[in-house]
């Protein structure tokens, strides 16, 4: 009798976890959108002019941005990994690579302000021109993403650390990490588009 | 100048550190079915593909809006 | 509850409302095809009479459509109606998929559109894309501001405000465009209509085939004054007549006269001509190709970059020209570009910057 | 078996018990039927100040160089019921009102799958209007619901407001259309397979994917207009280089698909109507679903037929031609399939047929001046004059208004458990339907004829015209008032409704009316489609499982 209202609940579980997941997946392809109809403008705009970025206007560095760019990916790695390791039941090591990627997602958000610091300093602003606009809007609106991801990860790894999650219900917990890929991948698209086309 | 080579570098190894545990996970991924895991993989995929990128950049392949980096 | 369904066929009432509305249809579709359009609203351009060709073509397919949809309705709800004493409940026939019927109601509407679109857009390029290409044809700028128009003429300096003068039966090309707002440039006897989109220029060919004064309105809003943007014609003229009013324009503006002949032109002096740009036109210019426009647009490359739009003469630009629009200064798509006085600009400086100008690749 | 039906559906939301406190229980609700009424409350006050403004610009345009309103209070009222009339009525009523009403309860789920997203997204709507309306005080956008740049950055704080407003309408049916599809998709009853879902249902579902993809990219059109507004970060602006093309682009990349938001869910309120009064299955039951779909899809790929004198490249106007053209057909099979429909039925003549049959003339007649806009040469004619003002309100109004009150007559006994009366029902059918085509059919001729849309006063020569169209539009809004009365006296003295006054099949009727808080007693599974009058209901009943566990 125990045993069936178990497995009742664990099918109740499963229900509205699935009903979760698909919602929140809905939720990232509606972000998607409202990234691509970003990406939409800035090549319109890109297409209006001869020359980019328009002449007098000092572009971002590109190495620079290469190397942030492999600190998100690495996180969204390590991101990866910490999931593994919190379904295998290994919790120490899902701490580690929790926290592990936490600081990178930091250090890109750093990354990123000082890339914003050398730009504003070379007179780059957002205003300034259609490729400020562009490059503030698209690097901006990702950036506040990855804030928000961070906190989201905090706040997972807190609620682990409480016991929330069991191995069998941890939706909060695959729902930040898709997040966290989700931003990942946004960037892979910004980065080539921003930065390496030319 | 110098600056530039070393994050080229940096970038470079960083890309082949990543971009291989991304594709060594996405092949453990791969037997699993939940639609999260479905998701999984492509997300894994992609950040392979974006760690390509980055080597190409880091070898000029790729030559981008390549300005010299400041501060 | 009642289940016995009453099942029903196609009789003689359903055949016979269906051959009313066929002569329904059919006297509706000959007043479509009767109906002189052109008594309303005069058709004086060539395109015209094609568009409304165009619009009686659909008008005659959908009378038929009208009429049987609406007829089937009626007739199927008086007839089918529940009256009093029947019982509520029972069921009505149990049909509930026709695929032969289905099919055709299908097919015959994709044909139909098929039709149209091609028809339709055999006509774009009529328009649109193609340029009056013939010796005597016209091109005339036409540019809107809040609240009025402006038309800008080959040769003529200045442009002619509100009045737009076209010869009878000969191409026009009227290049839109807009200095401030969106407007939209419509002239409903020619069919024609244009947003004009400040920074885009788009051209729109037609030919005038009727004599007459014809409304212009503006139909994109464009702020408090919209509603005014209209009692402004375009004046269709015969040849002569245009011809006169031409030459009356040109004597109008030829009192202006011009101080930097050739001779003080070819004595211009790049050198000083730079320091110069640098201090009085670089705050509207960049020293950069066209599209990168300050105020006004960029200079550089100014006598040979294709990119670059044709100035007064629709020609591209001599030295003498751009001395022309530093002397007496320039209202055109880009904007105001002020005179000499109001730059305190020298005939000799005026030909310093031709000079300058010239050297920029 | 047991357990597998028992869990397959789950009570979720209606775990916690019914609300106890006042506030729980009517404001701040996550019952989807309480918030249905929240709906319809708010939206049809919205309605009632969206219809005032078009009667002041009727009276404003009774005669041609009128001076009853000053030229920016006109161009802020039709804006603002522009405006008002698209996000704050007609998409709110036909997702938020009937979808929530209707549709979980036909897919016999006890709520939507988030109930606290639907009470969320419901709450973003009221500020919305606040905002909207409030920008009277700092002067109201005047550049029509489209807000074209540059004017629209020319004008006051009130255009910010506008996108603000409109920024919240967007997450708010974003966030509503992501729900309706997790609940379609997920808390359908058992049995209950795609092809048996009732055609509302159907409709809805397409309407929430529109709506949540669509509607994200609104969401990001106007944040670069707000951000252009505040800061001056070119976008739009040409001359710092933007575009005022690319805001036309992504503006109606939403706003075309909005168009079917619109229109969607009145052809499923259409599709549950007629075969309940003619007692006879739906003809062609799949056609409808699927053309639904058709439609759904197409309207991401028709966008730019609103730029056609905008200044696009032939090459890119025939594909946009021929898709919207192709949105016909679709929508020719519904009519179509409805009058069949008819063909051979037992027909009660109640109220709600009487809107559909309305419905049906009148849009029909939308759609055919649909396709005449959408060939391109004739466009370049109509584009912006009073046709267009005529189509779009054949199309909203007579298609989307009268479908919202055939649905509302229809279903109205179900959500307050009382009747409306029938005679007074008819009148307003009568009334509206007369001074309804009185209004907006002569606005077709005087748009060939040269008057363009958007204009405070105008040439002489359409005065006469414009009178009778003004005369009759004030008729028309006379004719809610028969409505508005119906409603009160129903609500005080109407007839009990009791299950199924109107004998029909789909599973809203199964329970009492208004319908318990818990919907169902027992969750029902479904053996076959809803609309086969005449054989026994296709529905069996079984125990649900309400156990339950916390989730993390």
């Amino acid at each position: 009798m125990a045993t069936h209202v178990l497995t009742v609940d664990d099918a109740t579980y499963q229900e509205v976890r699935d009903q979760r997941l698909l919602g929140f997946l809905l939720f990232l392809i509606s972000d998607v959108i409202v990234f691509s109809s970003f990406i939409y403008g800035y090549i319109y705009l890109r297409s209006t002019v001869m020359t980019w970025p328009p002449p007098g206007i000092e572009p971002a560095a590109l190495y620079m941005a290469g190397v942030n760019s492999i600190v998100l990916f690495g996180s969204g790695a390590t991101m990866h990994y910490a999931m593994e390791f919190f379904k295998h039941g290994d919790k120490r090591k899902f701490v580690g690579y929790m926290i592990a990627t936490i600081f990178l997602g930091l250090g890109f958000l750093g990354g990123q302000a000082f890339e914003y610091f050398n730009l504003l300093h070379a007179g780059t602003t957002w205003p300034s021109s259609i490729y400020g606009a562009s490059f503030f809007t698209l690097t901006g609106l990702h950036g506040f993403h990855v804030f928000i991801g961070v906190i989201f990860l905090i706040t997972v790894l807190i609620q682990a650390q409480r016991g929330t999650y069991t191995q069998q219900r941890y939706f909060g917990l695959t729902a930040g990490a898709l997040y966290w890929h989700f931003v990942d991948v946004i960037w892979v698209a910004l980065f080539s588009l921003l930065y390496v086309w030319k | 100048m110098e600056l530039d080579v070393l994050l080229r570098v940096i970038a470079f190894a960083g890309a082949v550190v990543v971009g291989l545990s991304a594709l060594m996970s996405l092949i453990a991924e791969w037997p699993k079915k939940g639609l999260d895991d479905h998701v999984t993989k492509v997300m894994l995929g992609l950040l392979a593909l974006g760690c390509v990128i980055v080597i190409l950049v880091a070898f000029g392949i790729f030559p981008g809006i390549a300005v010299p980096t400041k501060g | 509850m009642n289940t016995e369904h009453e099942e029903h066929k196609l009789d003689a009432g359903f055949w016979r409302a269906t051959i009313v509305m066929g002569v329904i249809s059919a006297l509706g579709m000959w007043g479509v095809v009767v109906f002189p359009i052109e008594r309303f609203v005069p058709e004086a351009a060539g395109i015209a009479v094609q568009i409304d060709w165009l619009f009686k073509f659909m008008a005659f397919f959908s009378v038929p459509i009208l009429v049987y949809v609406n007829g089937y309705m009626l007739y199927f709800t008086v007839r089918y109606r529940n009256r009093t004493g029947q019982p509520m409940d029972r069921p009505g026939s149990s049909v509930h998929d026709h695929k032969a019927l289905e099919f055709w109601w299908t097919a015959v509407p994709s044909a139909l559109m098929l039709v149209l679109g091609i028809l339709s857009y055999v006509l774009i390029p009529q328009y649109y894309t193609a340029r009056a290409a013939s010796a005597n044809s016209v091109t005339v700028e036409a540019i809107g501001h809040q609240f009025s128009w402006e038309f800008r003429y080959p040769g003529l300096r200045d442009p002619v405000p509100d009045e737009l003068h076209l010869p009878i039966n000969v191409p026009v090309t009227v290049d839109v465009t807009s200095t401030d707002v969106i407007h939209s440039f419509w002239v409903p006897a020619f069919r024609m209509k244009q947003d004009m989109i400040p920074g885009m220029v788009v051209p729109m060919t037609f030919t005038p085939t009727e004599v007459g004064k014809y409304e212009i309105v503006c139909t994109e809003f464009c702020g408090v004054g919209h509603s005014g943007m209209r009692d402004r014609y375009v004046y269709v003229q015969t040849q002569s007549d245009f011809d006169a009013w031409y030459a009356a324009e040109k004597t109008k503006q030829a009192h202006k006269t011009t101080e930097v002949t050739a001779a003080v032109l070819a004595s211009g002096d790049a050198a000083a001509g730079g320091q110069l740009f640098e201090v009085r036109c670089t705050t509207c210019h960049n020293a950069a190709p066209f599209d990168q426009r300050k105020v006004g647009p960029g200079l550089a490359n100014l006598f040979h970059d294709p990119a670059h739009p044709k100035l007064l003469s629709g020609k591209a630009p001599t030295p003498a020209d751009v001395a022309e629009i530093l002397e007496h200064g320039l209202s055109g798509p880009m904007g105001q570009m002020p005179n000499a006085q109001l730059n305190g600009l020298s005939a000799k400086d005026i030909a310093d910057l031709v000079a300058y100008l010239k050297t920029l690749k | 078996m047991q357990a597998a039906v028992g869990t397959a559906q789950v009570p979720h939301g209606h775990i916690h018990p019914p609300p106890d406190t006042f506030i729980k229980k009517y404001i701040f609700s996550q019952d989807h039927k309480v918030i249905a009424v929240q709906y319809f409350i708010t939206s049809g006050l919205f309605f009632v100040l969206a219809g005032l403004l078009a009667e002041m610009m009727r009276a404003q345009l009774a005669t041609a160089n009128n001076t009853l309103l000053s030229p920016t209070t006109y161009n802020e009222a039709y804006s603002v019921h522009g405006s008002a009339m698209v996000w704050l009525v007609i998409i709110p009523i036909l997702t938020g009102a009937f979808g929530n009403l209707v549709m979980p309860l036909q897919i016999g789920a006890r709520d939507v799958a988030f109930p606290w997203l639907n009470m969320f997204s419901f709450w973003l709507f009221p500020p919305a209007g606040i905002l909207l309306f409030g920008s009277f005080i700092w002067g109201a956008p005047e550049a029509g619901w489209t807000e074209y740049p540059p004017i629209s950055l020319q004008q006051s704080f009130g255009t910010s407001m506008w996108c603000m407003a409109i920024f919240l309408i967007g997450v708010s049916s974003t966030i509503t259309g992501l729900n309706f599809l997790v609940t379609i998709i997920k808390m359908r009853a058992p049995g209950m397979t795609w092809t048996r879902m009732p055609l509302f249902v159907w409709a809805t579902a397409v309407t929430a994917f529109l709506s949540f993809i669509a509607t994200a990219n609104l969401s990001a059109a106007l944040l670069g207009l707000l951000i252009e507004r505040t800061f001056g970060v070119p976008f739009y602006d040409p001359s710092k280089g933007g575009s005022p093309v690319l805001w036309q682009h992504i503006f109606w990349f939403y706003s075309h698909p909005a168009v079917y938001i619109m229109i969607l869910p009145a052809f499923g309120i259409v599709s549950e109507v007629l075969p309940t009064f003619c007692r006879r299955p739906i003809f062609g039951y799949k056609a409808i679903a699927y053309s639904s779909v058709a439609i759904g899809l197409v309207s991401f790929a028709v966008w730019a037929h609103h730029m056609f004198t905008s200044g696009l490249a032939p090459w890119v106007q025939l594909p946009f031609m021929i898709l919207t053209m192709l949105v016909g057909i679709p929508t020719g099979v519904k009519i179509f399939s409805w009058v069949a429909t008819l063909w051979g039925g037992n027909i009660r003549l109640t109220t709600p047929i009487y809107f559909v049959l309305g419905f049906l003339s009148t849009f029909t007649f939308g759609g055919i001046t649909g396709i005449m806009l959408a060939s391109v040469p004739a466009d370049v004619h109509e584009h912006a004059t009073y046709f267009v003002v005529a189509h779009l309100h054949y199309v909203l109004f007579g298609g989307s208004v009268f479908g919202i009150f055939a649905g509302l007559y229809y279903w109205w006994p179900k959500m307050t458990g009382r009747m409306l009366d029938e005679s007074l029902g008819k009148l307003h059918f009568w009334l509206m339907f007369v001074s309804f085509n009185a209004t907006f059919l002569p606005m077709h001729w005087i748009g060939l004829e040269g008057m363009p849309r958007r204009v405070s006063t105008y040439d002489p020569q359409y005065q006469d015209t414009n009178l009778f169209i003004s005369i009759s539009a004030f008729v028309l809004g006379a004719s809610m008032l028969v409505f508005a009365y119906n409603a009160i006296k129903s609500t005080i003295s109407g007839r009990e409704a009791g299950q199924n006054p109107w004998g029909a099949r789909t599973l809203e009727w199964m329970i009492p009316s208004p319908p318990p808080y818990y919907n169902f007693e027992d969750i029902p599974v479904v053996l076959s489609g809803p609309y086969d009058y005449g054989k026994p209901l296709p529905y069996r009943e079984i125990k649900a499982d309400l156990d339950y566990m916390p989730i993390a």
